[in-house]
C-alpha cells in the first residue's frame, strides 16, 4: 500500500457529472420483441390436440371444454388452460404447438391479490395483452419438435408399374416405419374421425416399441382386415392429423399396413398372437349375406363371441368389392386371402356361388338362423343417361373391374374415356391403362370429372399416380353426349362445368355450352357411382322395413333394420362406398346382434 | 470474412483428430497398465478423453489410490451414485481427472442395495467427506469413519426413506404433504371426443373363450 | 499477513485444544467461546446459506457450513422428466449463470443419443456466445461484488447496471432476462436479431470504460488492499487436495481451464490465454477475475466476428415426446465463471434419464474449502471469503 | 388486560409447549438444546431449557385500526416507506439488485432493503420455499413489527411452480403465511416487481393491507399447517 492507493479511488467522483442511467418510467416498459411473456391462443386455429399439455414439464396446462367451441371431427373442442402457479415460461408449448396457434406475447405484468386468479384460458378469457403482436413465436425455419416430412414410401417407377398388375407400393422398412411412427405426437384427434375408432396412437406406439404382436392385438380390437385396410383405406384419419397442419400428416395407413405385413401368413400365428385359438361356441347361428368388409367384420366379431357363422357369397370368392372392385395393383389377392383365411380359421363357414334371393330366400335364412346380417354392397353401375349412353361400347366400371378379376375377357380399345372423378374412376382408368399397355404397348386413357381438380373426390395420390402412368385427367367438364358416327362410338362431348350444386345445395350442375370439347374415344366407361341391388328383399320384407329419402334402409344405432328385428344391415348400402365404414358398422352390428340375442 | 471463417473451421477439423488420437492412445495405454495390476470387470471408452471401468468393491480403494499416486489422477471430480433398482444394486462412480494428459476415468463400483456400505475415502481428498455425507443422506449409504456423516446435509427433519432412491415417489409425497391448489381437471382429447361424439360405440372386441 | 501488518498478535493459548483425532475440543459452557449463526437471512451471504461459527472474541475457531435452504431436488425431478423437459428445470440449478446448465443437459443428451455430430455450426457459435455472455454478466456481478463485501458499494452499482445491459441483450437473443432457456438439445432456439451485434458492441464499449474505472476503484484502493491481501490463501498444493478449479485455482498459479484443456464447441478457434496469478489470496482471485472480464469482452467480440451470418439453428432430432436414449453414461464439463462445471448423466434406454448429477465448483469451494479457510479469520472477512470463492449455494444443494 | 391475565396466559402456553416438546419433538432436539443443569456465575445450580427460556410464549396481537383520519395518515405514511427484508429465499432475489441500483432505483418509490427483520415491514418471498427455509422465513416474518406485508413472487408461491412435485418445496405459500400481493412470472422482471410494489401501496392506502392481523386472527390454523410440514419444530410457536 502506498499513498496513491488512498487517492486513486477518488477518481470515481468524475462520474458525478454524467447523466443518470435511471429509467424514468420503468413500470410497463416494453420487453424485447422475442420476450416470452404471457400466453395468447388463437382459439379458432387451435384444435385442442393437447401436445402443449404433453410437453409441459410443470403440468401447467389443462385441456378444458370451452363454451362456443363444438367437438367435431378434427377438433376436440378442448382448449388449453394455463396455470400461472405452475408455468415457467419456457415456451416449449409454443414450440411444439401443431397448429401454431399458441404464442407468448411480450406482456409481463400481472399483479393480483388472489392466488386463484392466476389460471386462465388464453384467447378465451379476455386479457390486456390479447392484442399484443410481439412476443415469442415458434422459431422459423428448420426448427420443429417432430419430423415435418413423412417418410417416402417406396414405389415402383411409373414406367414399370403400368405394364403389370403387381402391387406397386412397396411398404415401409423397419427403419422407415419407426421414423414415421416417431413423428406421432399421440394426441388422439384421429381416433374420433376414424369410423372404426381404431386405437391409432396406441398401435403407432407399438411400432415405436417394435412390438408387432401388441400392434396386431390393437388393430384387431376394432378392425379385422388390417392388411386390406392398410392398403386401401380412405384414411380420413390422415386428413385431420394434428401434425398435418404444418407439415405432412402422419401416414397412418402405411403404418397399419407395416404392422400387418410383419406377421406371417400362417393362421396359427395369428391365433396365438390374438389369443383366439380356443373359442367357446354359444350354440347360436347367424347368417351373413355378402362377404364384403362389413360382412367379414360382423362375422369376425360374432365368431369371437361364440356364434356359428355362415357367410353366403354370390361370387366364387370372398371379399366383395375389395376383391372384385379394387384392382390387384392396389390390393393383391394374397393379402385379401391372408385376412380372410384368419377369419375362416375362427370357424366361419363360407358358402360361395349362392345368391340370396335366388338360390335361397331371405325368409328361409331367417328361419334357419337366429339373425341375419346383410351387407350386400353397391354392385350396380350407375349410368349418366346422356344421349348415346346405351351404345354397346359404353361400359360400367364396376362390371369391367369385376370381369378383370374373374378372368372374363375385357374389351380393351386404343382410346378410352372414363367419366368420373372418384376412386373407382381412377381404378378403372389405371386398370385400363395397364390393359392397353399389355395389348397395344401404349397408354391412351382420359378421365374427366365434373368437379374441379381441387374438389375431385378421388384421393390426391391416385390422381397423381394415374398421371404418372400416362393417363390424362381433365377435371371440370360435364358429359353431354356420346358422339356416334353410324352407330360407331367416336367420342364424348363435354361442356365446361360452372357449378355442381345449386343454392339449395341440391345436385344441379350448370354448364357453359360455349366451352365445348370432344374427347375422341373408342370406348366410354361410366364411373359416376354405384347403386345397390336390393332385389333379394321380398315385397313382404320391404313392406315391413322403412327406407329413407335416399332409398337406403333405415337402421338404428345397432344397425338393426327398423321393423324387422332379425335383420341387421350394414356396409355400403347404409354408409355409401367406403371400406372402413363397412368394417365399423359390421363391428357395431355384431355387438347389436349380440345384444339382440342375449338381451 | 467468410473465407477467413471457413479457414478457421478447416483448421479445427484438421487439428482436432490429432489431439483426439493422442488422448485415446494415452487412455488405451492406461487401461493396459491397469489390467496388468487389477481385474477390471468392465471397460467402456465413452469419449476420447473419458472412460469408465468397473471394479470390485474390495479393489476400488486400491485402484483409486493407484490411479492417484502412480497415474497422476490428482484431481477428484465427483462421487456419484446411481440406483439400479431392477438389479438390486447401487452404482458408485468415482470420477477422477488427470490434469497433465487431460483425460478422465470413472471408476464404477457396484454395491448391494439392501445393505449399502462402502469404504470411506475421506483421507485421500479433503472434499470427499462432503460427497459421502450427501450420499448417506440421499441414498442411505454408510461410509464408516467419514466425518459428520450423520449430520443433516440438505434436509431437515426427514422421516421418509432416502430421497434419491428410485422407489421414493416424490410426486406422491409432494401431493400428500404440500396441499396442491385444488380445482384443476384436465381432459384427454381422444377420451373426451369419444364421450362427446360416440359414447355408446364399442371400442374393444370381446372374446368368448374356453379356459 | 494482515494481522502482522496491523501489529496484532492473537493469543494462541486461548485456542481450543485438539484431541487425538485432530478434532477441536470446544466446550461452549466454558464461556470462552461464542456460537454465531451467519445466515441464512443475512445480506452479506451470497444466496441462502448458513455458517455456524464458533468465535473466540471476533476470531473464528471453527466454522461449519449449513446448506439445503435452496434444495429443490432437481436431480430427482429431472429423473421424472423427458429429455427435452430437462433443460427448463436444470437451468434453475444456478441462478447466477444458468446457461451453463442448459448447455450441459444439451451436450449430455446429444452425446448419449449420438446426435452430437449433427448440431449445426451456427448453433454452436450461438451457444458459445450465450455462454460467454453468461460469464460476462456473472463477472460483472462478481468483481465489484468482491469490493462490495468490504463495503465499497459504488462498484456494485455500476456493475449491476452494466449486467442489466447484458441481460437486455440476452432478452433480445433468447426471450428472457435471467432464465434464458435458449440452448436446447440439438441446437439453439433462435438466430441473432437484426442489429444485435451493433447494440452489443455499444454495451461492450461501456464495459470497457467500466473495466478501467474498476481498476482505479478497487485494485488501487487502500482499504481493499489492506483487507484482501493475504486473506484466504490457496496454495498450489491445496488445489488438488480440495479439488479446486477455475479462477480459484488459476489465482493460485495452477492453470486449469476446461476451455483450453478439453476444448468444447469452437473454443479452440478463439485466441485467448486464461489469466493466472501466483498469490492465491482474495486480492489475486479478484485480480484474475478482473482480467478475465477483459478477456471475456474480447472473446465476445471474437465470437461475433467469427460466427457466420446465417445458418441452421437446430438439427433434426427425434420427436421430443418419443425420444429415447440408449443405456449409457457420460460426464460433460465446461468452464463456467466459477470453474469446472460438469454434469454426470446416466440413461437407461427409457425416455427419461436414470440419474443426473451436477458437479458444481461451489460444492467443494463452498463446504470443505470454505470451512477450513474460515478458521483463524475475522467475522468481518467471512463474506469476503465466501464471495472470493464464488460460492453459489443453489448449485451445492441443487 | 391485566398483568395477571397475561402472566397466566404465558405460563399456560409455556406449559403446553413444554409438554409438546417432551412428547413428539424429542427426537429432533439437538444436544445443546436439551434440558440441562448449569452452574450460574454465583455458584448456584439452575435448570435451563434452552429452547423455551430464550424465547417468550407470546401470541401475535391483532392491531385494531385507530381513528379514521389518523389511520388514513398512518396508511399513507406506511405505503410510502416500504422497507423490505433482504432475505433472498429463492431465484427471484437475483432481480432485487437491479432494483436497488440506479437503473430501476426503487428508492424513489419509497422502497428500500433492510438487513434485519426488526427494521422491515415487507417480506419478499422470492420464489420457491424449501421446508428448511420456510422455518427461517416464519421466524423472520414473526420478528417483523406490525403492520407487515408479504409479496410473493412467481409461480412457485402460487401453486408450486416447476417444483410442484418436489419433496422439498412447498406448493402454496398462502397456507403458511398471509400474502398481500402475488406477482406472476418466473421470475418476475424488475418492472413487474415495481408494479407489485405499486399495487401494495394502493392496498395499504385503501386500508386493505391487513394481512398481519389475519395472521394473528388465524394464528392457530397457520401454525397447524406449518407444523404439519416442519417436522423438527424445535422452536416456540411464536418468535417475536
Amino acid at each position: 500500500m502506498n499513498i496513491k492507493d488512498i487517492f486513486t479511488p477518488f477518481t470515481v467522483w468524475s462520474s458525478v457529472l454524467k447523466d443518470p442511467v435511471t429509467i424514468k418510467n420503468p413500470i410497463g416498459r416494453e420487453a424485447a420483441p422475442r420476450y416470452r411473456g404471457f400466453h395468447y391462443n388463437d382459439i379458432n386455429a387451435c384444435i385442442g390436440c393437447g401436445t402443449c399439455e404433453a410437453i409441459c414439464e410443470n403440468q401447467a396446462i389443462d385441456l378444458v371444454p370451452v363454451e362456443g367451441i363444438v367437438t367435431k371431427s378434427g377438433d376436440s373442442g378442448l382448449r388449453p388452460m394455463v396455470d400461472y402457479g405452475r408455468c415457467c415460461w419456457c415456451a416449449l408449448c409454443v414450440d411444439i404447438c401443431t397448429t401454431a396457434s399458441l404464442r407468448l406475447t411480450n406482456a409481463y405484468t400481472w399483479v393480483d391479490t388472489d392466488p386463484d386468479n392466476f389460471r386462465f384460458i388464453p384467447g378465451v378469457d379476455k386479457k390486456d395483452w390479447d392484442e399484443v403482436q410481439l412476443g415469442w413465436r415458434k422459431p422459423e425455419p428448420n426448427y420443429s419438435f417432430y419430423g415435418l416430412h413423412r417418410q417416402h414410401m417406396g414405389e415402383l417407377h411409373a414406367e414399370d408399374r403400368k405394364s403389370s398388375f403387381i402391387e406397386f407400393v412397396q411398404g415401409y422398412s423397419k427403419e422407415q416405419a419407426q421414423q414415421e411412427a416417431d413423428r406421432c405426437v399421440s394426441c388422439g384427434i384421429c381416433v374420433a374421425t376414424c369410423p372404426a375408432h381404431m386405437g391409432i396412437p396406441e398401435y403407432i406406439k407399438a411400432i415405436r416399441n417394435d412390438d408387432m404382436e401388441e400392434g396386431m392385438r390393437i388393430l384387431y380390437e376394432t378392425n379385422p382386415l388390417p392388411e386390406i385396410c392398410g392398403r386401401i383405406c380412405t384414411h380420413k384419419c390422415e386428413d385431420v392429423c394434428s401434425i398435418g397442419h404444418h407439415g405432412d400428416p402422419l401416414s397412418i395407413r402405411w403404418l397399419k399396413r407395416y404392422i400387418a405385413d410383419q406377421i406371417p401368413t400362417d393362421v396359427n400365428t395369428y391365433q396365438d398372437i390374438l389369443g383366439t385359438g380356443n373359442l367357446a361356441k354359444n350354440g347360436k347361428k347367424i347368417a351373413i349375406v355378402g362377404s364384403g368388409p362389413s360382412g367379414l367384420s360382423a362375422a369376425h366379431y360374432l365368431a369371437l363371441l361364440g356364434y356359428s357363422i355362415t357367410v353366403f357369397e354370390k361370387l366364387p370368392a370372398a371379399g366383395g368389392m375389395m376383391r372384385y372392385g379394387i384392382p390387384e395393383y392396389r390390393l393383391p389377392y394374397d393379402q385379401i386371402d391372408k385376412d380372410i383365411n384368419y377369419i375362416a380359421s375362427l370357424g366361419v363357414e363360407f358358402k360361395y356361388n349362392i345368391t340370396v334371393g335366388k338360390d335361397i330366400t331371405l325368409d328361409q335364412l331367417s328361419k334357419d338362423f337366429d339373425a341375419v346380417f346383410s351387407g350386400t354392397g353397391l354392385h350396380l353401375g350407375r349410368s349418366t343417361r346422356i344421349p348415346g349412353s346405351d351404345n354397346e361400347n359404353v361400359y360400367q366400371s364396376v362390371d369391367l373391374l369385376r370381369d378383370i378379376v374373374t378372368g372374363k375377357p375385357v374389351p380393351v380399345m386404343p382410346k378410352v374415356v372414363v367419366i368420373g372423378g372418384g376412386n373407382v374412376a381412377m381404378d378403372i382408368t389405371r386398370s385400363m391403362a395397364r390393359l392397353q399397355m399389355e395389348k397395344y404397348g401404349k397408354v391412351d386413357v382420359l378421365a374427366t370429372s365434373l368437379e374441379d381438380e381441387d374438389f375431385m373426390p378421388a384421393d390426391r395420390e391416385e390422381i397423381v399416380e394415374a398421371r404418372e402412368e400416362g393417363c390424362t385427367i381433365v377435371p371440370g367438364y360435364g358429359p353431354q353426349e356420346v358422339v356416334l358416327e353410324n352407330g360407331k362410338l367416336k367420342g364424348l362431348k363435354v361442356w365446361k362445368c360452372l357449378s355442381i350444386f345449386d343454392e339449395n345445395k341440391a345436385f344441379n350442375p350448370k354448364f357453359d355450352s360455349a366451352q365445348e370439347r370432344i374427347f375422341e374415344a373408342d370406348m366410354v366407361i361410366e364411373s359416376i357411382g354405384q347403386g345397390m341391388d336390393l332385389s333379394y328383399l321380398t315385397e313382404e320384407i320391404k313392406s315391413k322395413i322403412e327406407f329413407n329419402n335416399r332409398g337406403r334402409i333405415v337402421v338404428d344405432a345397432d344397425y338393426q333394420a327398423k321393423g324387422l328385428p332379425w335383420l341387421f344391415v350394414g356396409g355400403d348400402i347404409i354408409e355409401g362406398p367406403d371400406v372402413i365404414h363397412g368394417i365399423a358398422n359390421g363391428h357395431r352390428a355384431a355387438m347389436g346382434i349380440d345384444r339382440f340375442l342375449n338381451g | 470474412m467468410e473465407h477467413a471463417r471457413l479457414q478457421l473451421v478447416n483448421k479445427l477439423f484438421n487439428d482436432r483428430p490429432k489431439s483426439y488420437k493422442y488422448n485415446l492412445f494415452q487412455m488405451k495405454l492406461l487401461i493396459d497398465r491397469l489390467t496388468q495390476h487389477y481385474n477390471l470387470t468392465d471397460y467402456k471408452q465413452q469419449r476420447h478423453n473419458l472412460a469408465f471401468v468397473t471394479v470390485d468393491k474390495q479393489l476400488s480403494p486400491d485402484i483409486i489410490t493407484h490411479l492417484r499416486d502412480y497415474e497422476g489422477f490428482s484431481h477428484f471430480v465427483l462421487l456419484s451414485c446411481v440406483d439400479w433398482i431392477e438389479d438390486d444394486k447401487l452404482q458408485l462412480t468415482y470420477l477422477l481427472n488427470q490434469p497433465n494428459h487431460k483425460y478422465e476415468i470413472g471408476v464404477r463400483v457396484l454395491i448391494d442395495r439392501k445393505n449399502p456400505e462402502m469404504v470411506s475415502l475421506h483421507k485421500m481428498w479433503k472434499q470427499i467427506w462432503t460427497y459421502q455425507r450427501e450420499l448417506h443422506e440421499a441414498f442411505g449409504i454408510i461410509f464408516p469413519g467419514s466425518p459428520r456423516l450423520e449430520e443433516n446435509f440438505v434436509l431437515e427433519g426427514w422421516t421418509e426413506k432416502p430421497h434419491m432412491l428410485r422407489d421414493f415417489d416424490t410426486k406422491e409425497y409432494a401431493e400428500r404433504t404440500y396441499f396442491p391448489r385444488p380445482g384443476r381437471t384436465s381432459n384427454d382429447p381422444a377420451t373426451y371426443m369419444r364421450e362427446k361424439l360416440y359414447p355408446n360405440q364399442p371400442v374393444t372386441a370381446k372374446t368368448n373363450k374356453n379356459d | 499477513m494482515i494481522n502482522s501488518f496491523l501489529g496484532f498478535k492473537p493469543d494462541r493459548s486461548l485456542y481450543p485444544k485438539t484431541n487425538a483425532e485432530g478434532k477441536l475440543e470446544i466446550d461452549l459452557s466454558s464461556h470462552q467461546y461464542t456460537k454465531l449463526w451467519l445466515g441464512p437471512n443475512h445480506p452479506g451471504v451470497t444466496g441462502n446459506m448458513a455458517m455456524e461459527l464458533t468465535l473466540n472474541g471476533d476470531e473464528i475457531v471453527e466454522g461449519k457450513t449449513h446448506v439445503g435452504y435452496l434444495h429443490r431436488g432437481f436431480e430427482k425431478l429431472i429423473e421424472r422428466r423427458l429429455f427435452v423437459q430437462g433443460f427448463p428445470t436444470s437451468i434453475r440449478m444456478c441462478v447466477a449463470e444458468p446457461d451453463t446448465n442448459e448447455y450441459l443437459i444439451a451436450a449430455c443428451t446429444e452425446e448419449l443419443s449420438g446426435y452430437d455430430k449433427q448440431v449445426p455450426e451456427m448453433a454452436k457459435w450461438l451457444r458459445m456466445l450465450s455462454l460467454e455472455m453468461a460469464r460476462l454478466q456473472g463477472l460483472l456481478r462478481g468483481v465489484p461484488g468482491q469490493a462490495g463485501t468490504f463495503s465499497l458499494g459504488i462498484g456494485v452499482q455500476w456493475g449491476t447496471y452494466l449486467r442489466d445491459l447484458i441481460l437486455d441483450r440476452f432478452e433480445e437473443l433468447t426471450g428472457a432476462r435471467v432464465y434464458h432457456m435458449y440452448i436446447i438439445p440439438g441446437g439453439v432456439r433462435g438466430l441473432l436479431p437484426d442489429g444485435f451485434k451493433d447494440r452489443m458492441e455499444d454495451n461492450l464499449k461501456e464495459i470497457d470504460q467500466f473495466i478501467i474505472k474498476i481498476r482505479k476503484l478497487i485494485f488501487n484502493n487502500a482499504v481493499f488492499k489492506t483487507r484482501a491481501v493475504g486473506l484466504g490463501v490457496i496454495t498450489p498444493k491445496m488445489v488438488d487436495q480440495y479439488g479446486i478449479v477455475g479462477t480459484n485455482a488459476r489465482a493460485a498459479g495452477v492453470k486449469r481451464d476446461v476451455r483450453k484443456d478439453n476444448p468444447y464447441l469452437f473454443y479452440d478457434l478463439l485466441d485467448f490465454d486464461p489469466p493466472t496469478a501466483t498469490e492465491g489470496d482474495v486480492y489475486a482471485r479478484t485480480w484474475v477475475r478482473w482480467q478475465e472480464l477483459i478477456q471475456t469482452v474480447d472473446l465476445i467480440r471474437q465470437i461475433m466476428a467469427k460466427m457466420p451470418e446465417k445458418g441452421e439453428i437446430r438439427a433434426q432430432m427425434p420427436n421430443v415426446l418419443n425420444w429415447r436414449i440408449p443405456q449409457g453414461e457420460t460426464y460433460v464439463k465446461l468452464e463456467s465463471g466459477r470453474g469446472e462445471y460438469g454434469l454426470y448423466y446416466v440413461t437407461d434406454g427409457s425416455d427419461k434419464p436414470r440419474r443426473v448429477n451436477l458437479r458444481g465448483p461451489s460444492y467443494t469451494h463452498g463446504i470443505a474449502l470454505l470451512e477450513d479457510m474460515l478458521v483463524n479469520t475475522n467475522i468481518a472477512d467471512v463474506h469476503a471469503l465466501m464471495v472470493s470463492l464464488q460460492v453459489c449455494p443453489p448449485e451445492i444443494e441443487r | 388486560m391485566s398483568d395477571l391475565n397475561i402472566n397466566q396466559k404465558v405460563s399456560e402456553m409455556l406449559q403446553r409447549s413444554e409438554a409438546n416438546a417432551q412428547q413428539d419433538e424429542k427426537t429432533f432436539v439437538r444436544p445443546e438444546d436439551e434440558l440441562r443443569e448449569v452452574v450460574a456465575p454465583d455458584g448456584s445450580i439452575i435448570k435451563i431449557n434452552p429452547l423455551y427460556d430464550y424465547y417468550s410464549g407470546e401470541r401475535p396481537q391483532e392491531d385494531k385500526p385507530k381513528n379514521a383520519i389518523v389511520e388514513k395518515f398512518l396508511n399513507w405514511a406506511r405505503s410510502e416507506s416500504i422497507w423490505v427484508l433482504g432475505f433472498g429465499t429463492g431465484c427471484g432475489s437475483i432481480e432485487i439488485p437491479p432494483l436497488v441500483t440506479p437503473r430501476y432505483d426503487m428508492f424513489r418509490f419509497g422502497v428500500q432493503m433492510r438487513a434485519t427483520p426488526r427494521q422491515s415491514n415487507a417480506f419478499i418471498i422470492s420464489g420457491y420455499l424449501s421446508v428448511k427455509t420456510l422455518k427461517r422465513v416464519i421466524r423472520s416474518y414473526e420478528q417483523m413489527p406490525s403492520p407487515k406485508y408479504v409479496i410473493a413472487l412467481g409461480s412457485c408461491t402460487i401453486n408450486g411452480g416447476m417444483y410442484y412435485d418436489s419433496y422439498s418445496t412447498i406448493n402454496r405459500l398462502d397456507k403458511y403465511l398471509p400474502v398481500d400481493v402475488y406477482i406472476a412470472g418466473c421470475m418476475p422482471r424488475p418492472e413487474a416487481l415495481l408494479a407489485g410494489f405499486g399495487e401494495l401501496k394502493r392496498l395499504i392506502k385503501e386500508g386493505k393491507g391487513e394481512k398481519a392481523n389475519e395472521y394473528a386472527r388465524n394464528f392457530d390454523e397457520y401454525k397447524a399447517n406449518q407444523k404439519k410440514i416442519i417436522k423438527d419444530w424445535n422452536m416456540p410457536d411464536y418468535n417475536w
